[in-house]
């Protein structure tokens, strides 16, 4: 296969696909929703409508258009001019207006590919020391999950380039960062870095690769790299890769070669009311018993045979109310205890999460 | 080579009759992560990944043999050396041509059932399916070989059939009804056991409301030496999921159980008339009132003791425990509940049992026809009256209060919807001491609860709080990693060791 | 080197070696300890003093020996005869005497290689489907804590075959199961089951292997396993031993190859007191205060001016019984706030914990 | 090639001065996983793994430069290109022959600290400890890889010189005083700034009682766009981990601080006479009564406003956060504390800070003598009398007042030793709507308590809490598995989306 080793860079592309391109683009008014915080919605802004915990859709606004939610029609002529953050009533419900970030659109992003996480983001960010001004170099663009963080960290003064061998998804990448207002914060170019390296010289301060082969790409991604030095972050699903990658980089002469995983646990925060067991009536305890805190015991049994039916029209108030007087006397730190049940506020863990994303290789170039 | 031990077992026990597979055993029918139990009946049908079929073919074979449905029969498949490894056709290099179409299959879905109701073997499918997709030649090799291997999983009836375990019980519910068994997984049981000290000639006390999965796995350690008390709700013990272990009788008889609401009256001498019903059932209304999360289990037990139809497989309980955490908290119910992670339990397990059309159907049946080993089945007799029957409960609960009364109990273990803390500080003092307890719990609020109390009650050492961490790998070439999803919590557990409280020094 | 392959069963061992051996095993007696619970402590057991949390001793009993504990010194006569989980008063401080088990055995034990934990044992124990009657393969036995554990399971009706490569630990490992009252359950062997296989057919339901090289016991292990089939585990602390071991296992025809962790995470149970921050006097709020729930702030920062002093007197009884009346009116479940202090129970995560033990590799070989 | 964008950095910025180690810089210095910051200041004597050198050596050289100490001089590394590869000698084929004994080694530590004192570098010793072990030729390839990676790390003192950064500041705090940073793990603050948002152009208000490690990485992100708000503990603001950043001073005039005993009266316009030390001190002593730990934090900020000391890096402070823990929970001190997790944090703080004997010694240096640049150091100039300073504080707090009052912050992070949720229903009404806010907390009580309080308070959507787990791992031929030991918690996260509360809808 043929691989396009042209670069396409965003202000001066002429060939005929970026005609379509521009026709698309120019459709749309360019809008700076991504790139500073604003006040008001405005023709051409991609917004998140929020409807509920993981339930968002990333919408670009366009007069005349309409978008279907589950309360029903909602208008963009409508939501044109309100504030971000506004509440937004729908015939069956009602929304939220947010101004995206990185991680919202993270979220809301369309998939062409595997994309990286907020949580993976995170520690590439901070593990590749980005800051206003680092100049980096990625590859695979991908759907631009990552680059979106990239721009948001290195922005005004940083730069990204961004290599993707795929042309469709190079393409619409450009087009996504023109939308959002990023143009000028970042490079894409559809190439195959493994074969054809990045054609870049000591100008990175960062590089991240995230490639079936990434030891293909890392000499040409040493060469890109500052002569001060600079980390490089490779993201393998397997370990084999990763074995690979850590044996490549160090014989390249990187060094503090670490490799890593983050996964984020979500708790749902809930009341819970566990039961507590009638262990039925005390009969005459025969013997001594040695236990000095039958307190408890006994002020819960006795007190479900002679509450059981206050419990049944008690609504919470005056259950609560009672439960003040007849706590145990002890100094109870963990929820509230009634005589038929224990309250607890606690945080459950997920029946399932995400168990991998993938490994996440550091290393650091020192000046040679 | 010698051996100089009575149980060394060089006499190769060949396929004796317990490793064949017979009518009216309990077995387990297993596809992947999809474990189901039936009870083999001839000319049954079953329902099973979308499949109708009668098991009469495995009669005979023994256990571990896979068969393949095919018109609806079991017939046994014989296995290649290399079961994982595929001929692969030559890939391409990477995925960088491929273009997002829907058509890339030319088989349509109802071709592929045709396919099935025609009797045609799952393999002649995936070759089809092969044949007929536009892009599985481009695609790399080991994006062909996972291509094949999820169309396997779809398309290949294949069930391997064991004999019931702890350890595939308690995956099985842990996946179809993880609620129903408090979230126990497989390696909390697993630690329950061995913290718990588990072994031949132990006597372990066990309050279970996990559907007596966990007296199950106690018995199974047992081995038919020692005592197992089950501390239980309601009148008489519900012990589905240790009924699934199809225990025979020498090992039954060492089952002993105790109703948790006379807990409180062990030590007074009277054999009460049964009217702990009442009692019960006012508690068991409080409970509904409360949390409708538990209508589900109460009625459960009320339809048993009733109507005696034990179809507690219903697709509705899998979200009890759901409904239940979700209670209070809706304070602001329209825009945002946070509730993605109770969500996806109750979604998950809804596809689930969606999934198996058959479940609670099958359930039933199994229940229905079980031989007559367990008390609970016994009860059942319609010959027997209900007085008789009280009298037989009433005797074996004496008989259970006997061996309690005993203040020689080797292990107490708590693994129950109730709050723990009042429960373990009424049974402890009926273990001995340097013995240990384990308190198992889907929250970890109940168990640093029970923590304290214990610490201020005294009388135990060596304490830990803990939870644990499980993670499986894919282990393939080029492809090993952990296994994308794994599940977020397995409970927590407390342990600790009884001392002598009241021993005077030297 | 030379790889002894003789058989050395305990009942009928006589190389010049053993009879050391011997003369060491019959200066002991010989105790149940750890076969079946006792009541008493006789001499010859081996027992556990238990100081404090994971301070613990195995010791075992013979008349006219002394223990030196951080409490000072306990005779050993002092303590035969006294019941199991008795409390033992020593010059400087008590401790308790426990009945070993399995558990405190692995926590206690000699270390003469690195060892499995308990947290691994139960899932090996578990995931082998081991049950009193199931005959079981090892190897190597190392310090015997995986061994203590499967004896424990599968007695009185199973069996366990060990193997050891290391002549010294090997017999060290009978020796410790003879002293144990062990004998009858476990067949120590020395020798190099890579090399040499196991020489064992047909008689296992289950076959443990902590080999640096496992493949080259497999094949061996599966003709050890019974014609019914049975479980195979293997543990490995690199993940290149498990890759390799994963294909050599589905080579051999063995199903069901799955590979597992499991990591426990202690909590220390403790009561914090979080201080809650002085913000300082109120001003004349100046505009609207569109928050409903101004009320918690307000109470918090009004308490705090007034009862500053107070508190300083205060002990925790009538700090409380003011808190009663002072508390924010809403439906608190966690912990308790005062004026100046949140109080919670929480369970503390250790700042480092064990990260890694090793992978448990388990397959099903069915019947041919 | 090309590039079109004035940033992109076509001119190869070679080593331009800021990439040049230069006297008054902060620097770190690394040895494997031991980081510690300094100051270059020639012929001062540093202490650091048990050896005392000056830092000259090092200036002129580009930061990233490895150096060795010999003869109490850093001498620069010339590196290898493969720096982890060794020529190991022909290994052993397993361990079975190896007895345990003390005596493999023939050197004794004696003549090894001889040879250190004598100026002999790491690697000779290294090599004279293989020709001195009885066992090295006898242990396997890896076995020997191994061994002399341990040796290495032991006996050769090299260090790698690199600029101060929020990633290498946290790894430090976070191994050396855990407590002082509320145990922040690096990717709980890679999250506190990723879901903050923090980037240019943004008004960041922080809560930060983590020594300004989290104002240091918020003014690292924002690059010298956008302002920063300091709520701080006390009169005046301590950020030592901040100043390490060593900040320009266009960077630290973004920097804002208002103390966090005025947030009350945000709100009342007079610019009030700063009697607020009364009320400081009276809340801080009731923090002392009630929990020992805080003494020491306590302690440290007077010290700090009376006699100007600031050697806040006393060991002492190290178990703080661990006595706090353990203030109530004592109620059978003799036999049973289950204080083993705690007991092993403070252990290690400890034997880090003795590790490093010179700790507290260097910090003072770097204080005492740092140029001109923050606000702390120059109220310390002795000719400024007390009324100006004061003057000067009231200023620039009314400043950061007029930030606030702007109700337009763009992200809010709350990171400190307090109970979060006042501080957040405090703070939350001068957040700008479609932002986010960010609550770190050691302890996931808090984190619920506050996440219940924001729900019932409303105005915010997007919640989410959460807690991460980092692992690493060893990789390496033949022996790439987890790292052993790991972090058990790097803390719990809030985070939340404000919307308008108030808004008409459309």
């Amino acid at each position: 296969m043929v691989c396009y080793q042209n670069y396409f860079y965003l202000p001066s592309y002429n060939s005929s696909i970026f005609h379509t391109c521009s026709f698309i683009l120019n459709s749309k008014a360019i809008n700076m929703s991504f790139a500073r915080y604003k006040k008001k919605i405005e023709e051409g802004d991609t917004i998140i409508l929020y409807l509920g915990y993981e339930n968002m859709h990333a919408v670009t606004m366009k007069r005349g258009q309409t978008f279907q939610t589950k309360y029903g029609a909602m208008r963009h002529a409508d939501v044109i001019g309100m504030d971000y953050g506004s509440k937004v009533q729908c015939p069956k419900g009602y929304l939220y207006v947010l101004q995206p970030t990185p991680d919202l659109w993270t979220q809301n992003l369309p998939h062409r590919t595997q994309i990286l996480y907020a949580t993976d983001i995170s520690i590439v960010t901070m593990q590749l020391d980005l800051k206003p001004g680092s100049v980096v170099v990625e590859s695979g663009t991908g759907s631009g999950s990552l680059s979106h963080s990239i721009i948001r960290t290195i922005a005004p003064t940083g730069h990204l380039h961004t290599f993707e061998f795929h042309q469709q998804r190079a393409e619409k990448a450009r087009e996504e960062f023109w939308e959002h207002g990023l143009k000028e914060y970042v490079t894409v170019a559809h190439r195959d870095v493994c074969q054809d390296g990045f054609d870049l010289e000591n100008i990175a301060d960062a590089v991240f690769l995230d490639l079936p082969r990434p030891w293909e790409a890392m000499s040409s991604a040493k060469t890109a790299m500052k002569v001060t030095g600079g980390r490089l972050c490779s993201f393998s699903p397997c370990i084999e890769q990763v074995q690979r990658s850590c044996e490549y980089l160090r014989d390249l002469g990187f060094e503090e070669v670490t490799t890593m995983e983050c996964l984020l646990r979500n708790f749902d925060v809930r009341t819970v009311n566990l039961p507590i067991v009638d262990m039925g009536p005390t009969g005459h305890p025969s013997k001594e018993d040695t236990s000095q805190n039958t307190d408890l015991k006994q002020e819960v049994t006795e007190q479900t045979t002679s509450q059981v039916k206050k419990l049944k029209s008690g609504n919470r108030d005056s259950t609560s109310q009672r439960e003040l007087k007849n706590v145990p006397p002890c100094f109870d730190l963990i929820g509230k205890k009634e005589s038929e049940s224990f309250f607890f506020k606690t945080g459950i863990t997920p029946t399932n999460m995400p168990g991998h994303t993938g490994f996440l290789t550091f290393a650091t170039l020192y000046p040679s | 080579m010698a051996s100089d031990t009575s149980a060394a077992g060089s006499i190769p026990d060949n396929l004796s009759t317990q490793h064949i597979i017979k009518e009216g055993d309990q077995v387990i029918l297993k596809k992947g992560k999809n474990i189901k139990v039936f009870q083999i009946k001839k000319r049954r049908q079953v329902w099973l990944e979308k499949a109708k079929f009668t098991l009469d073919g495995t009669i005979g074979h023994p256990y571990g043999t896979t068969f393949e449905v095919k018109n609806g029969k079991m017939i046994k498949v014989e296995k290649s050396i290399l079961p994982e490894k595929e001929a692969l056709a030559e890939g391409g290099k990477d995925n960088r041509d491929l273009l997002d179409q829907d058509s890339n299959q030319k088989l349509t879905r109802d071709d592929i059932e045709k396919m099935k109701k025609d009797g045609i073997k799952g393999k002649e499918i995936i070759d089809q399916l092969i044949e007929n997709s536009s892009t599985f030649q481009s695609k790399t090799v080991f994006a062909q070989a996972k291509w094949i291997k999820k169309k396997k999983i779809k398309h290949l009836l294949e069930f391997t059939i064991l004999k019931p375990s702890a350890r595939l019980l308690c995956e099985m519910h842990h996946t179809k009804n993880p609620s129903r068994i408090c979230f126990m997984r497989v390696d909390s049981l697993a630690q329950i056991l061995s913290r718990g000290n588990v072994r031949a000639h132990s006597t372990v006390a066990v309050v279970d409301t996990c559907m007596g999965l966990v007296v199950g796995a106690v018995m199974e350690r047992l081995g038919g030496f020692g005592k197992v008390i089950h501390f239980h709700q309601g009148i008489t013990p519900v012990r589905p999921a240790m009924d699934s272990f199809d225990f025979p009788a020498e090992i039954l008889n060492n089952l002993y159980s105790y109703p948790l609401d006379r807990v409180n009256s062990i030590e007074s001498d009277q054999t009460k008339p049964d009217i702990s019903s009442g009692t019960k059932s006012s508690n068991g209304a409080a409970c509904v009132e409360k949390s409708p999360g538990e209508i589900s289990s109460q009625s459960f037990t009320e339809k048993l003791e009733d109507v005696s139809t034990p179809s507690q497989e219903t697709g509705e309980d899998t979200s009890a425990q759901g409904d239940t955490a979700k209670s209070v908290d809706m304070s602001t119910p329209s825009q945002e509940t946070t509730s993605n992670v109770e969500n996806t339990e109750d979604g998950a397990d809804d596809i689930n049992s969606q999934e198996i059309p058959g479940c609670s159907e099958n359930m039933e049946i199994e229940e229905e026809d079980k031989p007559v080993k367990t008390d609970m089945e016994q009860r059942k007799r319609k010959g027997i009256d209900r007085e008789t029957n009280r009298q037989l409960r009433e005797q074996k609960i004496q008989e259970a209060r006997d061996v309690i009364l005993e203040k020689n109990i080797d292990c107490l273990i708590v693994a129950c919807k109730f709050h723990p803390t009042p429960i373990v500080l009424a049974l402890l003092k009926y273990v001995a001491p340097s013995r240990p307890i384990v308190v198992f719990g889907q929250y970890k609020e109940p168990i640093l609860d029970c923590y304290e109390y214990l610490r201020k009650d005294g009388g135990m050492v060596n304490y830990r709080v803990s939870e644990a961490w499980l993670r499986e790998y894919q282990v393939m070439e080029m492809r090993t990693h952990p296994v994308i999803s794994m599940s977020g919590g397995g409970g927590y557990l407390l342990t600790a060791t009884t001392v002598a409280k009241s021993d005077t020094p030297k």
